[in-house]
């Protein structure tokens, strides 16, 4: 769902970058202030584990894979939507420069939907569900798949704004396909997790996350 | 028919120069094989061929006197298995015991015997206490052990392993010598090893390839080739401290045997100073 | 994606005098040439403007030597998603024509107009184009020379530390991806064998996954410790010396800006103009 | 005073038990410094402190007398450089001159003396061709320089290296060697080191301290630790080959004196056997 340059007109696009640099400065206001200490090394390291574990291949059904994004991965893992947000920008932008994936113009409309949509979707669904269901991973997975189905159905609405997307046929569109890609991105999501809780559950046990 | 044979093997990484040039590397069954070289040398890539991880550019690798073909590449993974440097690199499951059980998992057996060749794998290494643990907590020597298990479970005839010792204290580094010479011994099972450690040459070779700059550049038996002291000089290697003892005293004139190991010199050199026999 | 990575690196380490220009030079040139063509009004005067960029971008890649082959399956790898926006706004109109012209009727009132082509046509020319400027950007400079020209653009100071260090470890984890791959065909395991159960491959696929997340947190706690070591603070940054464009550089970044400022304004008059 | 001091050093990871337990550690001004022990020992551990990466749990810890605080955290470290192990860990700037001008830049020092102190550093390791090469594209051995550099550049007065001969070939580990004896011998710089190599302690060491389960179990000069062949044995690790062969044959009787490199046991033999001097 990385929206290329050309789709979304230069003075939108423009918006969304702004909505994303403020975003990205809360980022990293949240690193330097509310984990432990200051650690921008260890997420800019993750960042890049992240965007290497984006390459596993995984089946979804006839023929089709997808792969992992991760945003509420690690939203639910360094517990807070902050670190999804600076993760997947740090990945967008390399994904964007280097590989061409996902347009320039566009990227700030790239980092609000996988980064701050799929970032606080993913947390606040988690929290949301772990209060309900009191299971850590069935919430992970809902997170995740929430997570996954939301950013696509916002991509949806802002190429419906630019005028280069149909509303119905594209929410339709967009939903659906995501909703089956979503599947993956749930269950590897609830499986990471269970692997962490299992070997390092130190990681996941820090204080509640930040509000926003 | 020899267990694995390359015939003229060339190989270049996309940009690189070649990182394995007309390269003749033979096993025949129940041999331990060592392959020395400085950085660089192209060991790591020559093990990448001997299981289908790369495919040969020019030349050819037969397995059992067969090309490698996309068609019998699981039947030539589960013939040779081949165990990485890093165990990091290779373990993944959340327990020990699923970590060992993947391969055979892969290889479509029933759970019945999944559960034998783990519990045979675990034994052979003498780690079945560790079973149950989470790999990530294990020290190195430990991690060493599973990646060795975890490919030992897919029931190899020749076992393939870069860089065994490396990060191992002195005793896991005995305790993994006496397992694998045991390997050879009891099971005649080929070994291939890559190492920059040339006292574990001596502890666990019989024959030795030497490579350098993607050449074969000797072979021979671990006497041929520590004799060559010029050859391995030149090429960053060296020779093991007691071979290269004993040949700077008989260069001075003593009539002492090249020795490869601590006893073996002890025994020489009490022969020539005519000691009594071991206290 | 990761795979690729040495795949560019090795096309940036090429030598030609557009590898050779000031990775500000490429970075301004690229960005411009983005923003002008997405900046183009969807109107019937792109394609002369395309030309117009196609024939820079042309030139560059000429001059770049970089093969063309190699260019074009590196355009081609991101072409799906765009492409498949472009097929579904023919297939579904986001707005109305006042007159479509029908060329096609498929089932369940799907209706192909020309009108809806045309617009797609023009989104998707200008999309090709900005690819083409962003692969021949990565093609022809390496990744350490982006991250300095961008700090000399001006770009934040702590920004360039972070992804400085992203840029390291893309390198470390991408090798590690690879003998992660080697180490799980070994064991004969291939996440799309369909003989092997699903939940099984998914749940194998998850651990390696997460060995790899854990791998990555890890290699940040330790990198972070070697960091503090060497006197990290919240003020450390990347040293990027300070260096003057050369003539050269300044009269290419002139003659492309020319192309890019002038080349739109040109355009849009002269096919607007009437007569 | 000493550089460094600990005092009754006792540390615990969250879960484990203790890492360290009661270490009186001591480093004065020039000494090369050899800490060996099993894996798990507590050598990492004990280094982490030295520069206040860890904060003592238990004791304290001394640098140039005083211990160590919030506030003079960042001269510590200018005083006290640390390699790891894995070079990767270190070396985290996109090309090697950033990596290695990281550290000063943090000084706070301006850009002519930044560059001064890089070029400085990369000529002292010899790799100023290496400059404005990406760290991937760098050997083992390389890097490994490169990661030294980057610690030197802070010009401390000790030099802490976790195991700094892992991974490296033969070649590679005696460069090292002369080059670390140099910065001794050259810039009277206290060096200290942890290892599972013991050729390595007896080419690189004044002084051994042996660890096991986070205690030092003895302390003292190469020799005076080599004699305790029963000790070493006990906690896994064993004596190099030299003096171990050494010791078995005055076991038997030949007035061999117990020597440390290959060299001095040819001397030491050729003179019981009346050789000729070198030919
Ligand atoms: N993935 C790769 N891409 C490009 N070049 C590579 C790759 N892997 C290795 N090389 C190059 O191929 C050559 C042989 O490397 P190889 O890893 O086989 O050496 P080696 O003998 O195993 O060395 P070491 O003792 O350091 O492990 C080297 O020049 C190396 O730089
Ligand atoms: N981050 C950590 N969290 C918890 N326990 C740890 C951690 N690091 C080390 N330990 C434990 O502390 C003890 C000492 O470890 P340390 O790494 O200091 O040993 P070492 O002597 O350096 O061993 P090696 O030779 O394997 O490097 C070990 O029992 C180890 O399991
Ligand atoms: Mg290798
Ligand atoms: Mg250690």
């Amino acid at each position: 769902m990385h929206i290329p340059d050309s789709f979304i007109p230069i003075s939108q696009g423009a918006v969304y970058w702004l909505i994303a640099l403020v975003f990205i400065a809360l980022s990293l206001r949240w690193i330097r202030n509310e984990m432990s200490e200051e650690k921008v090394p260890l997420v800019a390291v993750l960042a890049a584990g992240v965007f290497a574990l984006q390459a596993f291949n995984i089946p979804v059904t006839m023929g089709t894979s997808g792969h992992l994004v991760g945003g509420a991965l690690v939203a639910i893992v360094l517990g807070s939507p902050f670190a999804a947000v600076f993760v997947l920008s740090l990945v967008l932008i390399v994904q964007g420069v280097l590989f061409g994936d996902g347009g320039i113009t566009t990227m700030g409309a790239n980092i609000v939907n996988m980064g701050v949509i799929g970032g606080f979707v993913g947390y606040y669904a988690y929290h949301g569900l772990l209060s309900v269901t009191k299971n850590m991973f069935a919430s992970a997975a809902g997170a995740a798949w929430l997570a996954c189905i939301v950013p696509a159905l916002a991509a949806a609405l802002e190429l419906w704004v630019a005028g280069t997307f149909p509303l119905e046929a594209g929410l339709a569109g967009m939903g659906l396909y995501h909703a089956l890609i979503g599947v993956v991105e749930a269950g590897i999501t609830a499986v990471v997790l269970g692997l962490i809780a299992n070997t390092r559950p130190d990681i996941l046990e820090h204080a509640e996350g930040v509000p926003a | 028919m020899h267990l694995i044979e390359t015939v003229h093997l060339s190989f270049a990484y996309r940009d690189s120069v070649r990182a394995l040039d007309d390269v003749n590397f033979l096993a025949p069954r129940n041999l331990r094989i060592a392959v020395i070289g400085p950085n660089g040398a192209g060991k790591s890539t020559l093990f990448k061929h001997l299981n289908g991880i790369a495919l040969a550019q020019e030349g050819k690798v037969l397995v059992r006197g067969e090309p490698i073909t996309k068609k019998n590449l699981k039947e030539v993974r589960k013939f040779v298995g081949v165990v990485f440097q890093n165990p990091d690199d290779q373990i993944f499951a959340p327990t020990v015991e699923q970590d060992v059980a993947f391969g055979p998992t892969n290889l479509g057996l029933d759970e019945a015997t999944v559960m034998h060749r783990v519990d045979e794998a675990l034994g052979l290494l003498g780690i079945e206490y560790l079973r149950h643990r989470a790999p990530h907590h294990l020290s190195g020597g430990e991690k060493k052990r599973v990646a060795i298990a975890g490919v030992l479970a897919m029931e190899p005839e020749v076992l393939v392993m870069d860089e065994p010792t490396a990060g191992l204290d002195p005793r896991g580094r005995d305790d993994l010598v006496g397992f694998v010479n045991s390997l050879s011994s009891r099971f005649g099972m080929t070994v291939i090893f890559s190492t920059h450690d040339l006292d574990l040459v001596t502890a666990m070779a019989d024959y030795i390839y030497v490579m350098d700059q993607g050449r074969i550049l000797a072979q021979g038996t671990v006497q041929e080739i520590f004799e060559q002291e010029e050859m391995l000089r030149r090429i960053r290697l060296d020779v093991p401290v007691i071979p290269k003892l004993c040949r700077a005293l008989r260069r001075r004139g003593a009539p002492v045997p090249i020795a490869y190991t601590a006893e073996e010199a002890e025994e020489g050199l009490a022969a020539v100073l005519s000691l009594p026999r071991r206290p | 994606m990761i795979e690729d990575l040495f795949e560019i690196e090795r096309l940036a380490y090429g030598d030609s005098p557009v590898h050779r220009l000031d990775a500000r030079v490429k970075i301004v040139i690229a960005f411009g040439a983005i923003i002008a063509l997405v900046a183009y009004p969807v109107h019937g005067s792109v394609y002369l403007f395309a030309g117009v960029m196609g024939a820079l971008l042309v030139a560059l890649l000429l001059a770049s030597r970089v093969p063309l082959r190699t260019f074009l399956l590196r355009v081609g790898a991101i072409l799906p998603f765009g492409l498949s926006i472009l097929v579904f706004q023919v297939l579904f109109p986001p707005v109305a024509f006042a007159s479509p012209t029908v060329l096609l009727a498929l089932p369940l009132g799907v209706e192909i107009t020309a009108e809806a082509l045309a617009k797609a046509a023009m989104i998707g020319v200008r999309f090709v184009l900005c690819i083409g400027f962003i692969v021949l950007l990565s093609s022809t400079t390496r990744l350490q020379d982006l991250l300095t020209g961008a700090r000399r653009l001006g770009f934040p100071s702590e920004f360039t530390l972070i992804l400085g260090m992203m840029a390291r470890y893309l390198f470390v984890f991408g090798q590690m991806f690879v003998r992660v791959m080697n180490a799980l065909a070994t064991r004969c395991f291939d996440p799309l064998d369909r003989s092997l159960p699903y939940g099984y491959r998914l749940r194998q696929t998850g651990y390696t996954i997460g060995t790899m997340f854990l791998r990555s947190y890890e290699q940040g706690e330790r990198t972070y410790t070697a960091m503090l070591c060497r006197g990290y603070g919240r003020d450390a940054y990347l040293f990027v010396p300070k260096k003057p464009l050369s003539r050269g550089d300044w009269t290419v970044l002139a003659a492309c800006m020319a192309v890019v400022c002038v080349g739109p304004v040109a355009v849009f008059l002269f096919s607007t103009l009437p007569g």
